[in-house]
């Protein structure tokens, strides 16, 4: 019997994380996923319009990857001990997903086994044997509960917004705290750009720094900075 | 086909098809020939001796059939099955058929969002709903009330139940919202199986 | 009774009802008491292994099915195939309710990264996963695999799963690295990041 699927590309946040690292054959801890985490972000950014709730997950993950990032090039970058928990959490997620998907794989192929077919029991000849509690009222409150068994389609969206707004929020705070720790500021990035965009250019100039290719130069403490190279395009003050 | 392998075709087609089976439609549906089947038919017979299922040969047509160790066993628990209530899941099914129906099996899966084969089952064998050929599609089956179960209700047509246009009207927004947005397979409606 | 009567009045209770029946019931419907219950379970299982009607257990339920060696013939006989695929989405919730359930819808949505509502309910419409009350928290439902899917999958019980001891070893090593990493203390204590 034909069935039309309509298969989004990647389950979720999870699956394209898997799927880069595995496509590396890399395995799953810090380092891989500082690794990848310029791609997942670059992929994120350049995907279609998504649902809020999705977009939201996607983006969520960002956040972390973000975080295991900027530490991996920033050894005395300060970790809370919540964000230390939500790295391990990934890790951790991310090897559990692994080995459920990998299964979920043996079972494909499990369903093309001979099926173990039902039996055809006859039933005795039906004899009407009424019951007491069928009743109008508790038809009606049957009814009832069907109605609030169909899940409720709204509801989701809203709580998924405010996941957004606090990682806007994880975000700046996030760039501040990266600031002092490699005395660098980042107003050029603080603009009126598109969030990945930010992250993005964020994470080139932190592997640029570390790899040596710019230097920064502060003038005086919380004042602006000037990066020293060519490869770069120069950083533009409001 | 040695003779165990056949005797297990013979135990798994009888209990697929659930009914007395001639000989001949035996060896026809397993393709092989008369003497065969019945070497095939003796060693069934030998290894379910004694068994909780027995196969039963009145000279013409086999059949399985529970074991006689256990008809007083069943046949009590047949009666306790009957005298108990529908519960919840009963009840809703009902109330579906009532409400929404008449209705297919799947429609009535798809409304309580979880699988109803059974509930279904007992409902029919207490009388409760029947299942009608569905004149739109002669492979699928329909099911609705039975009068006696409008007569124990106290009402003449579904119309006079509490609420009538309301729940349906509001059953019938919900899943055409839900079948929306549905990005998934939905049940495939089930071939007048059964 | 000795394993075998009671083997015998599992098999015959379960070809008369004809539906898979829950290891609780069974044993009340029997009159016996659960380990009792298990020993002639397991006695089942063995005597109906390689048959043409064998046992199958998801752990919870346990019905009569056709054994896989006749799944070709009934098909041929029965004129219909059943479409098993399940989409990526339904074998995700599938393999983690299989070899890590039974879960909590949260804890599905936690394995996964994404929410898997419409996903199970799609599984539970076709029957192949069903949602018990979580004993532990009476408010929450947990998920578990029925013999429809175990049937599908062509398998009598979880242990033949593939690798399933090899993945359950694998999921629960990781859990015990990881809830032993969750209590050592974190290096760094930063309040004002919150």
């Amino acid at each position: 019997m034909p069935i039309t699927v309509k298969t989004p590309v990647y389950e979720g946040p999870l699956d394209l994380l898997l799927d880069l690292i595995e496509k590396r054959k890399l395995l799953i801890n810090d380092i891989s996923l500082a690794a990848v985490a310029d791609e997942y972000i670059a992929r994120v950014n350049s995907m279609e319009a998504m649902p809020v709730g999705e977009t939201a997950q996607f983006v969520a993950l960002a956040a972390t990857l973000l975080l295991i990032k900027s530490r991996s090039l920033l050894p005395n970058l300060e970790i809370s001990e919540g964000e230390e928990r939500d790295i391990k959490e990934l890790e951790y997620r991310l090897a559990v997903y692994q080995i459920i998907k990998d299964a979920g794989r043996g079972l494909r192929a499990s369903l093309g086994n001979p099926m173990l077919h039902e039996g055809n029991t006859p039933d005795p000849e039906p004899m009407f044997l009424p019951d007491a509690s069928v009743t109008q009222e508790s038809l009606r409150a049957a009814a009832q509960a069907l109605i609030m068994g169909f899940p409720q389609l709204a509801a989701l969206p809203k709580v998924e917004v405010k996941k957004i707004m606090s990682l806007e929020e994880m975000i700046e705070s996030l760039s501040k705290r990266v600031t002092s720790a490699m005395k660098l500021s980042f107003r050029e990035f603080t603009g009126k750009r598109e969030r990945g965009e930010i992250i993005v250019s964020f994470l080139a100039m932190l592997e640029l720094v570390k790899q040596g290719i710019i230097k920064a130069n502060q003038e005086k403490e919380f004042g602006d900075i000037t990066l020293e190279s060519d490869a770069i395009s120069t950083p533009t003050y409001e | 086909m040695n003779e165990q392998q056949l005797a297990l075709q013979i135990e798994a087609l009888l209990f697929a098809l659930g009914r007395p089976v001639a000989r001949k439609e035996l060896a026809s549906k397993l393709g092989v020939e008369m003497p065969e089947l019945e070497l095939g038919l003796r060693e069934l017979m030998r290894a379910t001796a004694g068994r909780g299922i027995v196969c039963v040969d009145d000279g013409t047509e086999v059949e399985l059939r529970a074991g006689p160790q256990a008809a007083e066993m069943i046949e009590r628990v047949r009666k306790e099955e009957l005298s108990r209530e529908v519960g919840r899941a009963g009840l809703e099914a009902l109330s579906a058929i009532l409400y929404r129906g008449p209705l297919t099996r799947s429609e009535i899966d798809f409304i309580r969002g979880v699988n109803s084969s059974q509930t279904l089952r007992t409902l029919m064998m207490r009388g409760l709903v029947r299942k009608v050929p569905n004149p739109k599609d002669q492979r699928q089956w329909l099911y609705e009330p039975t009068t006696e179960l409008m007569a124990e209700l106290g009402v003449r047509e579904r119309e006079d139940l509490p609420d009538y246009d309301a729940v349906r009207e509001k059953l019938t927004q919900l899943e055409a919202a839900y079948r929306m947005k549905e990005q998934e397979p939905a049940t495939h409606d089930d071939p007048a199986a059964q």
